[in-house]
Order: C-alpha cells, then structure tokens, then sequence
C-alpha cells in the first residue's frame, strides 16, 4: 500500500516533470532568432525533425554517435580516464541495480525462474554494483574538490547526496536484515511448520548469517549447529546463499551485531526500508528536475541537432541546455576560465553562464545585477570554441553563447564599448559624480602629466582621430592627458577616444616624453567598467 | 579728442574699483571706469585668492580679523560662484612659536572666529600632504576665491546698470580749477587716443599707483609699496586652504583654487612700481620655507610665478586721523588737501573689497548729496558670461557638454574651444580691441603647461580670420603675450618648464624668428 | 635573465638631426654603427636647414651670405662650434647629407649659394639655408612679388592665410587668400593626417577642384606643408599639373611634415645603408674602460652594447641630453663637465625675446677641436667619446638660425675623427 | 629548438590554416612545437575590463609552458603583445607576482621570469636564420609584390615588447624577401587593421582597413602579408564577409606568412590549409 501509493506519486511526478521539461523545450527560448517562432511551429517542426533525422542516413551517423558518445562515452575517456570511469560507474551501476534489483520482480524473476535476492550470484552482484555505483561517486566528490575551476552547485550536491543515500540505505538495509530476527521469525514462521524445534536452525544462522535472538543462543554447540545446518539445507538454502558474498553489507551486519537487539526490537530495518525506498522514489520524481535528466536529453538533442531548420535550432538550444549534466568539462577547458580567480564572477565559466542562460530562457524577469553578471560573462567569452569541441553531451555550446548574447544585447546588455557609449561624458560624470573612488596607478596621478609639453604629437599620429569623422570621436588622446592633469577623470573616462582607441601604442611611442598614453587609456577602460557599471540603466 | 560726461569716475579696475562701481550702479549712480591696463591687472589679479576667515589677523589686529570675518560671511552668502568653500587648517610645525598656538584659539574667539582644534592625526588624513613634524592644527572658516571672477562679475552687473568701463586708459592731466577737478584727461596706451572725461566725483581706486594718481592733483600721499610673490603648483595639493599657524610671516600660505595650488608670499620692500615681477631668490625662499610645512613643495611642478604689490600708506603722520576707517584700509576725503571732488581709496584686502566700496561710494554720495544707501549688503551677486571663462577646469567641463564637432580648442592645455574664445572676444570688445592678453585675463588662455607658446599662435590666427586682427599687430600681441607669460615662467625654469620653454624658444625664435 | 650583447664600433646617442648626420657619416665610411635614440625627435624639426643667418645676435645682424658670416663668427666667439670646422666640412657634410636626402626622395636645395626668406605660419620670415626643393618656389615668388595665392585650411589650427597676408602687406602686395575645406572638414585637422591623405589620388583630385576656381590670376600658389609624406614628390608635381601654377609648401608648426619626412627618410633608409638603429630606448648605466658598454631600457630584457667609440648627440632639454634641477644642469649620460654653471638666476633674460640671447643657451659640453668632451681644465675626459650637435657650448641656435649647420658639421668632424684615430 | 606552441583563441575554430601552416612550415625548418592543452587566452581582450585579469591569464599560460620547461612561440601578434606586457608587469612588480602566483598555486603553478615569449616572425628571423630558410626557398615568388602588415601590437610599446624598431622595423620585410618575393613600400604599413575595435564599433573598424587596403594598392601590393591571428581575419574573414561587392576598396587579398614562406619553400598546398 504505501509502496504502491509513494510509488505511484513519483511516477507521476516524473511523468508530469519530464512532460512539463519536454514542453519547455519547444516554449523556452534564447537568441533574438528564437523570438519569431510559436510554440506548435516548434513542436511541430521538433518532431518531423526527429522522424527526418530516423528515417534518413543521418540515422547512421547518429548511431554511431549514440553508440561512441552516449554508450561509450569516447569524448570522455580521451579527456579525462578518471572521469569517464566515474560516469560509466555511477550510469552503469545504477542501470543495472535498477534492472535487476528494482526492477526484480519485473525482470530479473522473469528471467531467472530460482532468482532470490538472498541468492548468489544476485546477492553479489547487488553488493558489486552498488560498489560500483559507490565508487563512481567518491571520485565524483573527489574530483569536484580536486579541480579549482569546477564549481559545484546545490543540484550538485544533491544529486551526489541523493545516490550516496540510496546506495548507503541500501547496504545498511541489507546489513540489518541479516541480523535482524523478528525477518527470521518470519521466514521460519512462512516456511518451516509450526512443530519443528528450530533451536538448531537459529543457532546455525546465529553462527553463519550473525542473525541476532533475544535469547541466549549456545552457537558453539557442533550438535547443535550440524542440526541447524540440515535443517538449514532443507528450509533456506534454496533461497539464502551465505551472507559473505554481500561483502558490504556484511560487514555493515557484523558490526551491528553488538546492538543487534535494541536494532530488533525497533524495527530499524523497516524504517530504513522506507528511507530506502522513499529515497527511490524521490529520486524518481525529481529526475526530470536534475541534471540526470540528461539521460533522456543528450540523445534527443543529438537526434534534432542534425535537422537544420531553423526552428529546431532553437529548440535544440533549449534542449541542450537540459543535457548539461553540470560535469565542469567546459569550465576546465575554458580559455577564460581563470579571470574568474579575479573577477569572482561565475558567469565567466561556461558551465555555469548556462545555468544562468536557463534563466533567462524562460522570459521570466531576472535581476538587472544578475544580467549584468552574465553579460559581462558572455562578453569576456573568446568564442575559442573549446568548450564546444569538448562537451560529453554534444551541446553546441557556441551557438548558444551567440544566442545568449543577443537576447542580452537585445534587452539592453550590451558590450562596454557600446553601453558606455549611450552616454556622453558629461552626462557620465555627472551620474557617478557622488560615487566613491578608489585612486589608481596612472589616472590619479598627475605627476604622470606633469611630462607633458602639448606637443599633439599623439593626436597627430592616431590612426583612429586619422579615421574618423567628428562625430566618431569626441577628444584627441592629448586632450583626454589635459582632462586628466585638470582632474576631470570622470570626463575622460567614458569618452568615445578612450573607448574607440584601437590599443596601437602609435602615441604611446611617439610621446617624446614618454607619457604612457595608451596605458593610461586601459586604466581609464578598466576604471569605466567598475565606476559606471552598478549605476548604468538599461534600456 | 573725445569729451565724456560722467558723475562718478573710477581711476583703476582692480576689486575695489570695480566694486565701487557696482556699489554706486546699485545705488542708481552712473560711473565710468578708467584703468589702464586691464581688470585686475594690479594687486587684485596678483594674489592668494583667499577669502580670509580672519583668523590669520587675530594677533596682529583684531578689528581687521573680524572685518575679515562678517565680510567673509556676506561673500559666501551673495558671491557663491567666486567661492570655493573650501574651509582651512592652521597648521604649526615643531619649532613655531609655542606660545602663538596656544593663545590662538582664545584670540579667535575674541573676535568671534571659529577655531575647532583637531588632532595631528586628523588633520593628517585630511590633508595628507601636511608635514610629519605638525605640532599642532585647527579648523577654520577660510575658502578660496576666484578674484577675476569678481572683478568681472562687479563690473558686468555696473555695465548692465549702465556704467561703463574702458580698458588701457590711463588718467594723466587733472584739470583742476575752482578747488575742483573739472576733468580728467585720459589715454589709452594702446592707441596713444586722448579722451577727456567730467565728472562731479573722481575716486582714485589705483590701488599701488593711488600716490602716483594723487600726485596728478597735487595731493600727496605718503605710500610705501611691498611687493609679494607667489607660484602656482600643476595640480592642486589640498582640499582646504592650508595656513601656517604662527605669527603672520613669508611663505605662510597654501591656497586651492579650483586644478591648482597657489602658494605664497613673500614681502619685500620696494621704492618704485616698474618692473614687478617674482624673482629665483624669492621662489627658491618660498619653497625652502613652505616646504617645512607642507613637504611636497619641494618636489611638485609649478606652473608659473607672479607678484603683486601691495599698497601700504605711512600712517605715522595721520595718526587719529578720523578718515582711515580701520587700519586695514585708507580712504581720504582730498578735500582737506584743496581738491573738493577726490577721494582716495587705498590699501586693504581683497576680503574687504565689498566694505572698501561702500564706505567709498558713502562718501561719494555724501559729496554729490544723494541720499541712496548700500545695496550690496543685501544683493546677491549675478552670475553671467563674463566671468565665467576664468575657473580652473570649468571651461573643459562646458565644452564636453556642448559636444559640437566643429568646435575645436585652441588652447589644448586649459581645453578652451573656438566658441569660448568668441564669447571672451565679445566680452572685451566692451571695454577696447581684444588682445591675446585681454583674452587671457578674462580666461584660462596660456595658464596651462604651455604658457602660450601654441595657444598664442592658434588664437591670434583666429582672430585674423575673424578679422579681430590686421597688418602685423599679431606679431607683437603675441610678443606681447608671451613676454607677459614669461615673467612668470622665468624663476621656475628647472625640470619639465625648462623643456618646454625650450619649446616655446625653438617654436618663436628658432623658427618663427619672432624675435628679429 | 641574460642580456644580448651588441657589438660594434661606434654607438651614436641620439636620433636628431645631429645623431641621425653621425649615423649617416659613419655608415657610409663603413663603420660598424649603432644607433640609439628616441623615436620621433626629428618630427619636431620643421625641416629647414640653418647654417648661420644672424650675428652678432644682439644687433640682429641678418646675413646673406651664411659663408662670409661663418668667418666673422669664427673670430668673435672662439668657442662657438663653427670655430672648430673649416667652412669646406661644413659644406663637404652637407653635400653628403643632401645627396643621401634626395636619395630618399626628400631633395633639399639652397638658392643662389644664399641665405633665403621662409614665410612662416605668422607671416613673418625666416632665414635659413637649405630648404626643402618644395619650398623653394616660394622664396623667388617673394623676392620678385609674383601675384599669389596662399591657401589654409579650415580647422587647421594655427594657420591663417590672412595673418601672413596682413602680416606682408608691406612686403609683398600681390597675395591674396582663400580658406579651404579640407576632405572631411568637420573635425579637427592634423598637417601629418593631411598628408598622408593626400598621397591617394582621388583625395588630391578632391583638394584642387576645390582650389581650382580661387586661383584666377595668382601665378602661384602657396599652401601649408602638408604635401605627401612618403610620396611628397608626385603629390607636388601631381598637385602643380591639376592647378596650372606652381605649387610651394609653407611650413607649419611641429609636428611638421617636411621634418617627419626627414625622419621617415633616416629612419628607413640609415637601416639599408646598415646602420643597427634602435629608437624609444634609452641608455640606463654606461662602463668604460677601453671600451664602453652600455645597459639598454627594459627591466629584465634589458641589452647591452659594446662600443668602441661613442657619438653623444642627445640635444639639450627637450632630446634629453641635459637635464636641470633648482641648482644646477647635467649631462645625463656621461655626466660630463657642463660649461655654464651660472646661478639659476642667470639662466634667463627678463624678456623671453631678449635680443642678445638667454645665458643659459650658451651653455652645454666644451670640447677640443676633435669634439671630445673636456673638462675644466681642458683635459680630454674619454678619447673615444665625442659630443655633436646641440649639446654644444656657445651656442645660440634659435638665435643665431645656425642648428642643422652646426649639428651637420660637427657630426661629420666627430665621425672623420673617430675614423683617423682609429686608424 | 622546440617551443610551446601558443596558438591563442582564435585559430582552432576560425584559422586552422595559420595553425597547419605554422607547424608545418617549421618543422621542416626543424623547429619543434609542443602543444599544450590547457593553455588559456593570452588576456588581450579583457585586458580593457581587468588588467589584473589579463596579467592573471599570461601569467597562467607561462607556468604552463614553466612546467613543460618551454619557451613560447605564439604566431598572434596580440597574444605576443600582451604575454609580453603583462610579464613586463610582473617583472617589475614582486607584489604583483606575489599575488598571481597565489593564484596560480591552486593548480600547483608558478610564475618566475625565466620563460621566453617569442613571435612566430621573430623565431624565423632570429632563431632559424634569413640563412637557413634561403636553403629551404625552392620555388622563389620572384615578383610578387606583398605588403608586409606589421600588426600593432607585437611592435609597440618597442621598449616592451622588443620585436624589432618599433616605429621602422624590418624583420617582416626581410622574411618576405627571403620567400623570393618583393616588399612594397607603403605609408600605412604599421598602422592599425582595425580589428581591436570590431564588434565595438564596426563602422570605424572597416574604416581603418580600408585606409590601409587603399594605400597598399598604392603601393601597387598584390597581397597583404600578415602575421597575426586577429590581423588575419579582418583582412580575410571580416573583409570578405562586411566589404562584399563593395568596388571601392581594391581587391588584394591577405595571405598568411608561414602560407607563403610554405609556397616557396614547395610544401603542398593542402598542407598549408588553402
């Protein structure tokens, strides 16, 4: 009853979960190129894109990338070994307990007429997996705190915690089960008849299987335990292998040997029973909300990938999205990855910019400082396409960065340059005129003006004052020094010199008296971003 | 030669001269001013810019302090756009007068100065730049002011009422008879052009040159001069005006004025007003000493030097007399000396300039039996084009918010576009020709780094394809110009000035042969 | 860190006219030279070459005649540079300077063997030397009053056609005037930027449509110095045959063109000729003992060089050579004797334009007659170490309109006996 | 001689070729290159936002090539520029380093100023030797006319980045030269090609390359050499793409050194990625 109904609500909400995901992907949307498109447009073309994608030799290749990338996991294995016998620990030992331990009257009875779970080689394997699964997740943790640019999240965490539990609840389940006596009453009372003095039989499973009885049990007794042992063969052996083949769990039963009774008395194995089970099921329903979800995204979105129509672009972003398994991959090899050591801003790392993308896809409002933050993110992005090249779940990451950043662009977070251009200078300074400073090298220092004798030297040889029209360009280089010595850095900041200088030293160089124009305009950049980016509006 | 008629005429355009005027437009009396050189050419443009909170006289003469004080207060309230409220810290170094700085605080408050005593720490983080060796340093009420600005705004607000002002015209014939001047004639230097002017008043407000003025009637005035110096920094070292806390010396004081600092002074005695100008010893003395005080004196750029010369008349004979109103400043009544119609104005301080001009247009009006009373306790002071050019920094700042393409600067250094220099072109066609000089008064012209050397070339063909100049008077207005520059170049010729006077040198002489 | 050490033998300091002369003599006698300096010295020049127009300075006697005012020099100030080189090296050093310039298509000339009148920016003139072969046109247009055109640029700063007009107008009756818009005319122009924007053709097509109707009877035209950098020849003669008249350059304020081109000139072609040039660095410690060797900017990349000889020609405040303090000036290299050690209160005249000249422009590095720097009491201080240029005690060069003249032929002194000491 | 090989951002996605080139060109000039996976950008773009930032990102590449015991070879002239300047800033300052290497110690890292940075046209001129690629020039480009494209930031500030006289450099010239063909003379060759301010502002951006193409045809050149990963595609990608059928920007295409130098030296032209 409690089984089935507990069962029940999960399935349903992983049903609801993983249709309500499923939605998503044809309802979310990121990149300005996303926004013409209705939903049924994208159902519709997502599902002849699917069937396209089957039905034509594409089929093959997406095979073959099933089987290499999904099943094998050959993106993996060549980045990382440790990682890839990570996943295939946790994907494969999981499947298989499922299979053959969830699933045992489904499955593992149907194909084995003798199957118990007592039984060897199931009791066994049940306790291998689970190892299996165990050590999958030791190196998860191991390596998320090995790895200083990986970053680990509460979905993290709890996926991690959820497993452990499931597994832990398990082997401590079984380990309770073999000592537990009120189970071996039980059996005895279903399988044994009534009349039979089972005195040998408890004194034998006292010795072998360490069950724990409230009475006092002579288990040294050889008559005694020969006896136990016939009736042993007669009654359980049919069923029960001996407990040392769980060789995890066992031990967890010898160890709790020594309070063996009060853990008897309470029941505790049926309360970890329902821990284990409830575990399950919690795990079931929140599936299609955790970053496990992937099982089912990863091969969908390398099935709609290929079918390039521009609809199905868009809902393979959002699919994509879903197969992030959170695995840090991208952020390891992120060419950018390490300003976030100074920046301290998490939208630099890939893994985690998509995570704050997925926000931004449900067109829900989202926190002008949390826009900025990606924004700034997505503007320090390379575009080196190595996150890409090296995503286990094949998202095209490229793509969406390109889209992330139109949407962005398109609700008014733009790049530096052209935020700080919606402004003029003096309308700038006269915005952060109250805002605190902190003095920096070149800028706050007017000896470094103090050289020079007004020769225009810089103005004359600047390709860009060269280049442009009146109204491209607001001050001379030489001009910006005179702000600058005059105090009025404010001013100078955001000018269009300042922010359209092409960084080519022509000034630095020709300076006769070695001023560090250029220099100074980096520092008057960086001093621009930090100074105005808390108080720009967006548009 | 021309005849004009005035009621009032004003000998000399330095503060008190043109406060006069303002005080007596306000009163609805009509005045020319007559100076002969240009708007605070004398004392007036040649000194700290501060607006003294009187603590600096409390010792040395209460009454002055106190003047120093409520005039002070009636500025900052109707003059605030001339003002940097900057406050001050009277600040003494080990070895000043222990005695001095602990009766300073009681004698402020016998004239009712504000005096907050503040720890040496404190004074430190206010004003880092103080020496390590401050004994001691009080907060005070002193701020800085910008005393073109005042000038120009005094005068502009007497020319709006109906006054008038001519520059370069220089009084040299009192036609005295009956006891009375009848007119004065005057010349203008430029031109060597004669005008003769009647007046039923004629205030001498030549401040240095008020003997030599006097003389022109027969009246003589026993005057003694005091030249003092004082050099601007490149950037500004304080946020307050920084004041030696001791008995009023040389050197004393530090003040801010808008991008830079300006420091002084000395005093030196001298017997003659030709050739005023700061030299080495004087600068190297300064520095030496005010370094004791405030240490990065020694190490910062200065931009330039200038001096002025204070007016100090010999008292010794006219003691009681019942004319010198305070003994901050002189104003004598000729009539006594056989001239019915003059009266001297001399002496006093730039913070007095307001009191020096009522007690003068007072008398004025006592003479032409007007019974009109002073407005300018009251009336606030109008902010308008005419000064606003000359505040450090300000003209960048306006110029960035017109943002127009076309308008490009003239003057890099103090960033001063074609359209300002319009402007400041229209405001001295008021009062003669424009000139480089007469531009560079009204404005932050060749003040920069470069004193001159490209702004004066850039503005002068300017002004020849504005047709504000013909034949070769370019050639000597930017001589001119330069020299004028120079005089205040010269005694801080070491580091980056040398290089760039070398530049200027290369520019005017090596190349542009200027000087042949 | 390891440092690359240079080896050569001679090592020229400076990238002025004086050093660039040093380097160009030197390589063309074979000498293994490197040269050292900043990197835009020249383009503050404004490209005419003085030799001697003006002394005494205090009468402001105006020669024309620059040899026969060389003699009078040579016998009223014995220290002045020109004391030590016969008139011959003078003109020997700038044949070899002329002749290298017009093979970088930079070609100078002189008119008549004579000083000639340059008409600045204000109006007024200069004598001088040795111009520019663009320039030359305008110095017969002046002499024989020919009807003229002078042009300027709107928003080119500094620059008034009217002002030399009105400035003339007792000299030269015959000019008229007309203010063009350059290209793209709402900004600020810059002589440098014109001038490369003049070397496309469609862009100097552009300028004289625009210059083509104010023409009219002026037979030639004279327009500020922004013809061409690179290609300044074919943009003169280009410009002269689209206008019909002849075309002179007027030269402009620094940064000037016609000096830029000077040291484009030097600074590509001293390279082929194989002279190791380094520009924007600077010497940090210098060691002699029989030879010098010199540690090169750059915190740990520094480099050294090895020489055997040294050219000093770093110029005076501006170049870098001499630097000053409340008390006193220096050498800032070598440290070397500086003649002059007047008090600070001396340096200067009360009047900037101070006809017979501010003290401290005499002062600077005395030498023997070899240019090697002495010290007080006349004693040679290093015999492979020689001083050129502007550095140079007594004198007056702004004054005097001597500066290239002197640079050129001290130069040209230092090298020849840099080679016969050698050996 | 062997050296990590620093290849930047942009090269793996947008120009394979220069990378293809590069190594095989060197490889026959017997320079060995190691590449080194966990290499990050060099830190010229967020250079604008974070100097720190972008010291932080030399000084991580360096360890890198520290640990490999490698000097750098990069063949992008921005990635040289700024490696080379922010290991200027860290040389001259301990407290800098002192906070890096914090950093870097996390991932077992270390900065010390004993590495070398060198420019891919730098290593061939100075390292093989005019000389020896002389040998290798088989097939000369005799009369081909190239514009040699210095890129900005491998030549200035010059007392930093010391690549060659940072305002009459020749080094580029000489490399062509020795390929057989002829360098041009041009008035804009060491200006900029505009890329720094593309996608800031694109307008300006194209202005300055079409300053410079219109001045190379001047110069009659019939390609634009460069040398430099962000010079490349704005010369190639960008112009391609933004300046398509526009007939008033004359038609010379950009060629990547290494291309050229694998040309005449025989190499096929697939493996020159053409």
């Amino acid at each position: 009853m409690f089984f089935s109904i507990s069962f029940k609500i999960s399935l349903a909400i992983f049903v609801l979960g993983t249709l309500y995901r499923i939605i998503n992907w044809f309802r979310f949307k990121i990149g300005t190129d996303a926004l013409s498109f209705t939903m049924i447009d994208r159902i519709k073309s997502g599902v002849i894109g699917i069937f396209k994608t089957i039905f034509s030799l594409k089929i093959f290749s997406i095979i073959k990338v099933l089987i290499l990338d999904v099943v094998l996991q050959i993106k993996i294995i060549r980045a990382d070994k440790w990682r890839w016998i990570m996943h295939m620990c946790i994907f494969y030992g999981f499947m298989l307990l499922l299979l053959m331990h969830a699933f045992e009257n489904q499955i593992t009875k149907a194909l084995f007429k003798n199957y118990a779970s007592t039984l060897n080689p199931f009791m066994f394997l049940r306790n291998l997996f689970g190892a299996i699964v165990i050590f999958g997740v030791l190196i998860a943790v191991l390596r998320r705190k090995k790895t200083p640019k990986i970053l680990t999240n509460a979905h993290d965490s709890f996926a991690i915690f959820l497993l452990f539990s499931i597994m832990l609840s398990g082997f401590v389940l079984e380990g309770l089960k073999i000592i537990s006596s009120p189970i071996f009453d039980e059996m005895v009372s279903s399988y044994i008849s009534g009349s039979d003095d089972i005195t040998p039989l408890k004194a034998y499973w006292a010795k072998k299987f360490h069950v724990v009885f409230k009475e006092k049990i002579n288990i040294n007794d050889e008559k005694l335990l020969s006896e136990g042992e016939s009736s042993h063969i007669d009654n359980c052996a049919s069923c029960h292998s001996m407990p040392e083949t769980a060789f995890i769990s066992y031990p967890f039963a010898v160890s709790f040997k020594h309070f063996g009774n009060t853990l008897n008395d309470f029941r505790v194995d049926r309360w970890l029973w329902y821990f284990h089970v409830l575990s399950c099921f919690l795990g079931l329903a929140y599936l299609p909300f955790s970053k496990f979800f992937h099982i089912l995204s990863t091969p969908i979105n390398l099935l709609l990938e290929p079918a390039e129509e521009e609809k199905n672009k868009v809902t393979s972003r959002i699919i994509g999205m879903d197969a992030c398994t959170h695995c840090g991959v991208c952020t390891e090899n992120c060419s950018v990855a390490q300003i976030y050591q100074v920046t301290q801003n998490p939208n630099i790392l890939p893994s985690e910019k998509l995570a704050s993308i997925k926000l931004l896809s449900r067109g829900k409002k989202v926190e002008r400082e949390k826009l900025n933050e990606i924004a700034e993110g997505s503007f320090i992005c390379t575009n080196c396409y190595r996150c890409t090249k090296v995503c286990p779940s094949g998202i095209n990451l490229d793509d969406l960065w390109t889209a992330s950043k139109n949407t962005l662009i398109q609700q008014g977070y733009f790049e530096p340059h052209n935020w700080i251009a919606q402004k003029s200078p003096s309308e700038w300074a006269e915005t952060v005129k109250k805002k605190k400073d902190e003095p920096s090298d070149l800028i706050d220092n007017p000896e470094i003006f103090y050289g020079c004798v007004q020769c225009s030297t810089c103005a004359s040889v600047c390709p860009v004052v060269a280049a442009s029209n009146g109204n491209e360009i607001d001050l001379t280089p030489q001009q910006v020094m005179n702000l600058l010595r005059m105090g009025l850095k404010d001013l100078a900041m955001a000018s269009k010199m300042v922010w359209n200088c092409t960084t080519c030293y022509m000034c630095e160089e020709n300076c006769p008296q070695g001023i560090r124009v250029t220099d100074i305009f980096y520092e008057l950049r960086n001093k621009a971003y930090i100074r105005f980016k808390d108080v720009k509006e967006n548009v | 030669m021309a005849n004009l008629e005035t009621q009032v005429l004003i000998i000399g355009g330095g503060a008190t001269g043109t406060g006069i005027a303002r005080d007596l437009a306000l009163r609805g009396i009509k005045c020319i001013l007559a100076e002969k050189d240009d708007i605070n050419a004398g004392a007036s443009g040649a000194n700290h810019g501060l607006l003294h909170s009187g603590s600096r006289y409390v010792a040395s003469d209460a009454e002055a302090a106190i003047e120093c004080r409520e005039e002070g207060e009636i500025l900052k309230r109707l003059a605030p756009h001339c003002i940097d409220n900057t406050g001050g810290i009277f600040a003494a170094v080990s070895g000043d007068d222990e005695k001095y700085i602990s009766d300073f605080p009681s004698m402020c408050q016998k004239c009712g100065i504000s005096a907050k005593p503040i720890d040496i720490k404190e004074a430190k983080e206010l004003e880092p730049v103080l020496s390590e060796k401050t004994i001691a340093a009080y907060l005070t009420e002193d701020a800085s002011i910008d005393p073109f600005m005042l000038s120009l705004e005094n005068m502009a607000q007497a020319v709006s009422l109906g006054s008038s002002y001519m520059r370069h015209a220089k009084a040299i014939e009192f036609k005295i008879e009956n006891g009375k001047i009848k007119y004065t004639k005057l010349i203008n230097s430029k031109t060597g052009e004669e005008t003769k002017v009647f007046a039923e008043q004629i205030v001498n407000a030549a401040g240095a040159w008020a003997g030599e003025m006097a003389e022109l009637a027969s009246v003589t005035i026993p005057m003694v001069y005091s030249k003092g110096s004082l050099v601007i920094t490149q950037k500004r070292l304080t946020k307050r005006v920084i004041n030696r806390l001791r008995k009023a010396s040389d050197a004393d004081i530090l003040v801010p004025g808008g991008a830079v600092s300006i420091f002084g002074t000395t005093s030196i005695r001298i017997n003659t007003l030709d050739a005023i100008y700061p030299t080495v010893e004087e600068v190297d003395f300064m520095i030496s000493e005010g370094a004791k005080m405030v240490p990065i004196l020694e190490t910062t750029r200065y931009i330039r030097a200038y001096a002025g010369v204070r007016p100090l008349i010999s008292l010794g004979a006219k003691k009681g007399d019942d004319r010198s109103v305070s003994r901050g400043f002189v104003l004598l009544d000729h009539t006594e000396n056989g001239v019915d119609n003059f009266i001297t104005i001399t002496g006093g301080k730039l913070t007095t300039y307001r009191l020096m001009a009522e007690k003068t247009a007072d008398l004025v009006c006592r003479h032409l039996g007007i019974s009109a009373t002073c407005k300018t306790r009251e009336e606030p002071l109008p902010s308008t084009t005419h000064g606003k050019w000359t505040e450090p920094a300000m003209t960048p700042k306006m110029w960035m918010q017109k943002q127009k393409t076309d308008d490009i600067l003239l003057c890099e250094c103090e960033m001063i576009s074609k359209s300002a220099v319009d402007s400041l072109i229209e405001s001295a066609k008021q009062s003669g020709d424009p000139a480089l000089k007469v531009l560079g008064l009204r404005s932050r012209i060749g003040k920069g780094p470069c004193q001159g050397a490209f702004c004066s070339l850039r503005i002068a063909a300017y002004m020849y394809d504005k047709g504000e100049l013909n034949l070769d008077s370019g050639i000597s207005d930017i001589k001119f110009f330069l020299n004028e520059r120079w005089r205040g170049e010269r005694p801080l010729q070491w580091g980056t000035p040398i290089i760039q006077s070398e530049i200027a040198e290369a520019i005017h002489c090596g190349f542009l042969s200027i000087e042949l | 860190m390891s440092r690359i050490e240079l080896k050569c033998d001679l090592l020229v300091i400076g990238s002025g006219i004086a050093g660039m002369a040093a380097s160009l003599f030197a390589a063309n006698r074979g000498i293994k030279t490197i040269q050292i300096g900043k990197t835009n010295t020249l383009s503050f020049t404004s490209g005419l070459m003085d030799v001697l127009a003006v002394h005494p300075i205090e009468e402001k006697r105006l020669w024309k005649n620059p040899w026969d005012a060389i003699d009078t020099l040579k016998k009223d100030i014995s220290g002045h540079p020109y004391s030590k080189v016969s008139k011959d090296t003078i003109e020997k050093a700038f044949k070899e300077l002329v002749a290298f310039l017009k093979s970088a298509d930079v070609p100078y000339a002189n008119y008549q063997n004579k000083n000639v009148n340059i008409i600045t920016p204000i109006g007024t003139l200069k004598p001088t030397f040795f111009v520019p072969e663009s320039m030359l046109n305008g110095v017969s247009a002046l002499e024989e009053k020919k009807p003229c055109l002078i042009i300027d640029f709107y928003n080119l700063k500094g620059f008034s056609a009217l002002q030399i007009k009105e400035t003339l107008k007792d000299k030269w009756q015959n000019l008229r005037t007309a203010q063009i818009k350059f290209l793209d005319s709402s900004k600020e122009q810059f002589a440098e930027q014109m001038a490369y924007d003049l070397e496309k053709p469609k862009n100097l097509d552009k300028l004289a449509k625009e210059i083509s109707p104010h023409i009219k009877d002026a037979e030639i035209l004279g327009i500020p110095a922004i013809l061409g950098v690179k290609r300044h020849s074919s943009v003169l003669s280009k410009l002269q045959e689209l206008l019909g008249v002849k075309v002179f350059e007027i030269p402009t304020i620094i940064p000037s063109v016609p000096g830029i081109r000077l040291k484009k000139a030097f600074e590509d072609k001293l390279q082929d000729i194989g002279v190791q040039s380094f520009y924007s660095q600077e010497v940090i410690q210098v060691f002699h003992k029989d030879d010098f060797v010199f540690d090169v900017t750059g915190a740990a990349s520094m480099f050294k060089i090895r020489t055997k000889g040294v050219i000093l020609s770093t110029g005076r405040f501006f170049g870098g050579g001499l630097s000053a303090d409340r008390e006193k000036i220096t050498e800032t290299i070598f440290n070397l004797e500086i003649y002059g050690p007047f008090l600070r209160k001396v340096w200067h005249e009360l009047d900037f334009f101070a006809p017979r000249g501010h003290n401290i422009n005499n002062c600077g590095i005395e030498t023997d007659e070899y240019f090697h720097p002495i010290d007080k009491s006349g004693k040679v201080i290093f015999n492979n170490l020689y001083a050129v240029g502007s550095i140079l005690a007594h004198n007056d060069w702004t004054r005097m309109k001597c500066g290239t003249g002197v640079s050129v032929a001290t130069a040209y002194s230092a090298v020849n006996a840099f080679l016969n000491q050698k050996g | 001689m062997k050296f990590a090989f620093f290849k930047g951002c942009r090269i793996p996605k947008d120009l394979p070729e220069y990378e293809l080139s590069t190594k095989v060109v060197l490889n026959k000039l017997g320079v060995e290159l190691v590449d080194i996976e966990e290499f990050n950008c060099c830190g010229y773009p967020v250079r604008h936002l974070s100097t720190k930032a972008s010291i932080l990102s030399t000084a991580r590449n360096i360890a890198l090539a520290r640990r490999e015991n490698l000097d750098i070879l990069t063949p992008c002239k921005c990635c040289y520029g700024n490696l080379m300047h922010s290991n200027y800033m860290l040389q001259g300052s301990k407290d800098l380093k002192n906070e890096i290497n914090l950093i870097l110690s996390k991932e077992g890292l270390r900065w010390e100023d004993d590495i070398k940075i060198k420019h891919l046209l730098y290593v061939l001129s100075n390292n093989v030797g005019i000389d020896v690629i002389k040998k290798h020039v088989k097939y000369p480009l005799t009369n081909m006319k190239i514009a040699a494209h210095y890129g900005c930031h491998a030549l200035r500030p010059g007392k930093i980045v010391k690549f060659d006289n940072p305002l009459a450099p020749t080094i580029f010239e000489n490399l062509i030269q020795v390929a057989g063909a002829k360098p041009v003379d041009w008035s804009k060759r060491l200006d900029c090609c505009g890329n720094p301010l593309w996608g800031k502002n694109n307008n300006l951006s194209l202005k300055l390359m079409r300053e410079k193409i219109e001045d190379a045809k001047l110069a009659d050149a019939e390609y634009i050499c460069t040398a430099c990963s962000y010079c490349h595609i704005q010369f190639d990608m960008i112009r391609k793409r933004e300046l398509k059928g526009d007939e008033s920007v004359p038609n010379i295409p950009a060629i990547l050194y290494p291309q050229l130098l694998g040309l005449a030296m025989g190499i096929d032209k697939n493996k020159l990625g053409f």
